[in-house]
């Protein structure tokens, strides 16, 4: 079955606190080398019974209209043929 | 092509009054701190001159209009903070951050005066809940007050949750944040001493909330990079809740001798408006502030509204200890500038001066404007409408059950479960009464808070109507044992520029402004929010009051359930078939028309004094304001509240010149509705008779029904699953 | 001697003012802990209190429990003082592992602020000796991430030690789905370790000690503790 | 400089509410071939100056200590060499 792998992200220059948490985080725990961090969400979606093209049409309509806020995020995907 | 100042919103007038100003022609940066700063949210240029005719002074108010937030005396050496913001465009944009923002906003106006927030208020009004639209912006509005509230820890104790049409593309979220305070512990946001540093701390400065002035960036960037910019902020309030500790611990210590937040229009404001205060010049380098994104002009950061930012002025001495107190708390903070005796704001970008202006032209020398106003023609005609020429439905208790599942009317457990309305410990009557209550630690005093404010009745009358919402107001703070003190409010209106908006603002601040000398209760304060137009026109005024009120004795404070089985059930003041904006006309024939109820202020306080009387006589056990949905919904209420039914007589005198639905849903003002056991009852009349208030008798608390005889039978549990459940179905 | 109680102030935290209060009005001296001290001997039990720690911002208790402080807990617990984690401080003992399970959001995605109705399962523990074996007990409740969640293997563990303390129940004391708030599994509200010094629990008792708050319910977890200390 | 993409997800087995009611609503948006969905995180982290095995070796411990809880999450992590 098709597995869609949403990645939602906040858009650049919008503040992301938690991305800010983990960073300051790390740094405390002594991870000097991590610069920067952004936190974003996941998605899949198991899905059937369409043409690659009609899927991945879906599957930005669904991340545009449902899964990610367009006003301070964007969002990837990929689509893979799987169990 | 229009004139750089005229993107950037000023008009021709005021870049000739910059010019003359400074001598010269402005800087981009001074043009853009001139732009926010004369802009309507914050220079008030058409609100302030009506403004003026409110009552402002008391015995009790240590600081009205002007400061970040108004100051109440409640004795013993303490004082509340309270202030009232709206936020309503983002969160139509963006409902989730948008409502927590404006939490954000409205919390640092409390601490930067010197007090804990101890509550939250929440006035909302949203379109009806039809559309996925409308849910999805009712939810996230819900949760992003919950999601900054709880996490900052102050309880939101109580609001209002009103659905309207005209509020579909423009929702109203009004927050009201209440601070509790040592009256020694006051601050203001003031740049006194010359040689004072100024220190920025929170967190740091974004290209947050640009917006108007990006038409400078579109010259100096391409286009693309100018569209990056967010027009929503992200709420942060991990880091807000730190900011809180620091300021506090900073004002107990006398570290600072000034401190302000940033709200709109971000460091220019605060820098201005804290120079402006204390008759100052202020001198500070952008390069010094910290900067979250790389390459930022100094337009920018003077403009960025980055969220959970304070500024504190402090002698050279304690700037090490200030900084430290900031960094112990985790947050960003460094010094970007001092104070000077000449009066300018000087900015400087990495040591060159890219602006130079009297601080007070900014904070305070914005044209106003005496815009016309005109009554509207549409007032005769909805006026006209005559409720005696309605034809009622038969069934009475199903016209009950239609008000009490009315989303306007509905239960608000939905709502306030969200919200943290316990943490503090001091939440002496929860929400779902009439008034939040919170004790006070350590004293035997609590305060009673509420919000109110009908859309309805202002689009109807506005004068009438926000008189009405002041004594709604008080209604509800004295329903809960306590005396109304003071008050701040939030004027949501349409555009100002179009004539008839002007005057709906006008009668409205007028009313306002009578109905609080009539309770002796000064406006400390507030917000006006004006543009609140979408597709179909402007919203309804919609003025809303916040207002205090102080209960001596916590364990005589009130709530609106019956207590016991076999007390009598009184009706306090006069009903009159008064069915115009009411609830009953809107949900059952679909009409809003009519005149809005009358009010009699004289007679509106003489009820709160009698009321507060049986109070404190510990004569009557509960006590609830008549208002949406009339008597039949505060009965409906009293049993729901309690899970006791009641018998209720319908021929008692009070409804003998009443049509039955007149009676029972009219929304006639100045009435209470109480019950007592008998044995107070010749008490209670000789005080009553003693006023020039009436009363009536008309039931008896008891049973599992609402029973009033041969109209209605409700079991109560039936009604109260129905209310309980109307707001979560209409989600779904 | 009166009973000494740590309350730990985290970033974040926002109960530790509540706890304080509470602790005090039951009679135990009480002082605050920073969250970057590392020694807190010179306590009879530790409260973490309830709040955002960190915000709460990548998931409940995970940053906080990096903090100092925790190490000197640690070694705190080892040497069987007692910890009372409330709410997010319940959630920080879980990530710290000094508790078993881990807490899921809310079965209904909303954050739940309100009256519950509990059972005391287990009335021997240092936490819950002044209460009566299967009382009811009201405490409110004030999270969005309660659902608490173990695998099989733990639960029967858990059950078999006597370490479920609390359960979600109804007025009859009956615990159903319905009396459930968050989807708990078991309708489990509060547990304790296997050593029996280490308690945490969603409910927070500290809000419900006074007669003008509502309940006094929660009085009886904090005597209980002064109790056990003082013996 | 290299980026590691760390992909935090429930557990199998364990339920996911988030995910359900994405699932909910797409039905009844009529997406009917959309079967499950399952909500996680996805955390970006900017690292600087170390050998690939140490990296990896790195991004495994933050991904375990930190970023994911054990008893009800898993994750995966990729570094890839980017701007
Ligand atoms: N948005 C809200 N946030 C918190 N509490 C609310 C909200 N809306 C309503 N409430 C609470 O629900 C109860 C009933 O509200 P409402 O019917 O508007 O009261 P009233 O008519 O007495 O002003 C009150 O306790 C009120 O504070
Ligand atoms: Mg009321």
């Amino acid at each position: 079955m098709p597995v869609a792998k949403v990645y939602v992200t906040l858009k650049d220059g919008i503040l992301d606190p938690q991305g800010q948490i983990i960073g300051k985080a790390l740094k405390t725990q002594g991870y000097d080398n991590v610069s920067r961090v952004r936190v974003g969400k996941f998605i899949e979606l198991e899905l059937t019974g369409e043409t690659p093209e009609k899927l991945k049409k879906q599957v930005d309509k669904i991340s545009h209209d449902l899964l990610s806020n367009p006003v301070i995020e964007s969002y990837t995907f990929d689509i893979q043929e799987e169990a | 092509m229009a004139a750089l100042y005229e993107e950037l919103g000023l008009t021709t007038e005021e870049y000739t009054k910059i010019k003359k100003i400074l001598g010269r022609v402005p800087t981009d940066v001074e043009l853009s701190m001139y732009s926010v700063m004369w802009s309507e949210h914050c220079s008030y240029k058409s609100s302030r001159p009506v403004l003026k005719g409110f009552p402002t002074k008391g015995p009790r108010i240590l600081q009205g209009p002007g400061e970040n937030a108004g100051i109440i005396d409640i004795g013993d050496g303490m004082a509340i903070a309270m202030k009232i913001e709206s936020h309503n465009h983002p969160s139509a944009i963006e409902p989730y951050q948008g409502a927590a923002t404006g939490v954000g906003g409205i919390l640092r106006d409390i601490f930067t005066m010197g007090a804990r927030p101890i509550a939250l208020l929440d006035p909302l009004y949203f379109g009806e809940l039809k559309n996925d639209r409308v849910k999805h912006i009712f939810e996230g509005v819900v949760e992003g007050i919950a999601g900054y509230g709880n996490c900052t820890g102050v309880p939101t104790i109580a609001g209002s949750v009103n659905f309207e049409e005209c509020y579909e593309g423009n929702p109203l979220v009004n927050v009201m944040a209440v601070g509790l305070m040592r009256q020694d512990k006051i601050t203001k946001g003031i740049a006194s001493g010359e040689g004072n540093v100024v220190i920025v701390f929170g967190n740091k400065t974004g290209r947050d909330g640009i917006g108007g002035v990006s038409v400078l960036a579109s010259q100096e960037f391409t286009a693309k990079s100018a569209a990056k910019r967010p027009s929503v902020q992200v709420g942060d309030p991990f880091t807000e809740k730190l900011c809180i500790e620091a300021s506090l611990e900073l004002i107990d210590n006398k570290l600072v001798v000034g401190l302000q937040d940033f709200g709109g229009a971000g460091l220019t404001c605060a820098t201005c408006e804290t120079a402006s205060r204390a008759d100052m010049g202020m001198e500070i380098d952008v390069r010094l502030v910290e900067q979250r994104e790389p390459n930022m002009e100094a337009f920018e950061i003077m403009v960025s509204e980055s969220q959970e930012r304070m500024l504190a002025i402090c002698t050279p001495e304690n700037q090490e200890r200030v900084l430290a107190v900031c960094r112990r708390w985790g947050l960003d903070a460094g010094v970007i500038g001092h104070v000077t005796g000449d009066g300018l704001l000087r900015v400087k970008d990495n040591g060159v001066v890219v602006g130079e202006m009297p601080a007070h032209s900014l904070a305070d020398e914005a044209i106003l404007y005496n815009r016309p106003a005109k009554k509207p023609a549409y007032l005769a005609e909805v006026q006209s409408f005559d409720t005696k020429a309605l034809k009622h439905p038969k069934d009475t208790g199903k016209t009950l059950m239609k008000l009490v599942t009315s989303p306007n009317l509905c239960s608000r457990h939905w709502v306030y479960e969200q919200y943290d309305h316990m943490v503090q410990t001091n939440t002496a009557v929860l929400p779902g009464s009439d008034a939040g209550v919170l004790r006070l630690k350590d004293s035997k005093k609590a305060i009673a808070l509420t919000v109110d404010g009908n859309g309805r009745y202002c689009y109807l009358d506005p004068y009438v109507g926000a008189q009405i919402a002041v004594a709604e107001a008080a209604r509800n703070v004295v329903a809960s044992g306590a005396v109304p003190l003071a008050v701040t409010d939030c004027l949501n209106f349409g555009n100002p520029e179009k004539p008839e908006n002007f005057w709906q603002f006008k009668e409205a601040v007028r009313g306002m402004g009578v109905a609080c000398s009539a309770f002796g209760t000064p406006v400390t304060g507030g917000n006006v929010s004006f543009y609140n137009e979408w597709q179909k026109g402007a919203i309804y005024p919609t003025p809303v009051v916040g207002m205090l009120g102080l209960i001596d004795d916590v364990n005589k404070r009130m709530t609106a359930g019956f207590k016991k089985e076999g007390h009598v059930i009184a009706l306090i003041g006069e009903t009159l078939p008064e069915l115009g904006g009411s609830e009953y006309l809107k949900v059952m024939h679909k009409i809003v028309a009519g005149r809005c109820p009358a009010l009699d202020l004289d007679k509106e306080r003489h009820m709160h004094e009698v009321v507060l009387e049986a109070i404190k006589l510990g004569l009557i056990v509960s006590a609830h304001d008549l208002s949406e949905g009339g008597l039949g919904m505060a009965l409906a209420e009293s049993c729901m509240l309690s899970g006791l039914g009641a018998r209720v007589n319908p021929d008692s005198a009070e409804r003998s010149h009443l049509e039955v639905n007149e009676w029972l849903f009219s929304e006639s003002q100045s009435r209470m509705l109480v019950s007592l056991p008998e044995k107070s009852m010749f008490l209670f009349d000789r005080i009553i008779h003693n006023s020039r208030v009436q009363h009536t008798y008309i039931g008896r608390v008891g049973g599992d029904d609402l029973v009033i005889d041969d109209i209605l039978n409700i079991p109560i549990g039936e009604m109260t699953s129905a209310w309980r459940g109307t707001l979560e179905c209409l989600i779904g | 001697m009166p009973a000494r109680f740590g309350v730990v102030v985290f970033p974040g935290s926002n109960c530790e003012q509540d706890c304080h209060y509470a602790a005090r009005l039951v009679g135990a001296q009480v002082a605050y802990v920073w969250h970057q001290d590392t020694d807190v001997a010179k306590y009879d039990a530790i409260i973490l209190p309830g709040g955002f720690s960190y915000g709460d911002y990548l998931r409940t208790g995970a940053v906080a429990k990096f903090s100092p402080v925790m190490d000197a807990i640690l070694d705190f617990v080892d040497k069987g003082g007692l910890v009372i984690g409330i709410c997010n401080g319940f959630q920080i003992l879980l990530e710290a592992g000094l508790l078993p399970g881990a807490m899921l959001r809310n079965r209904d995605l909303k954050f739940i602020c309100r009256y519950t109705d509990l059972v005391v399962e287990n009335n021997q523990t240092n936490f819950t000796n002044k209460a009566l074996s299967g009382e009811l007990i009201r405490l409110p409740i004030a999270h969005n991430e309660g659902n608490y969640y173990a695998d099989e293997e733990t639960l029967g563990e858990m059950a078999a030690n006597g370490q479920v303390v609390l359960r979600y129940c109804d007025t009859n004391g009956i615990v159903t789905d319905a009396a459930n708030p968050n989807g708990s599994l078991q309708n489990i509200a509060g547990i304790v370790n296997k050593q029996g010094n280490v308690f945490g629990l969603m409910p927070h008792p500290e809000r419900a000690i006074e007669t003008v708050l509502g309940s006094l319910d929660g009085q009886m977890i904090f005597k209980s503790m002064i109790s056990a200390v003082s013996k």
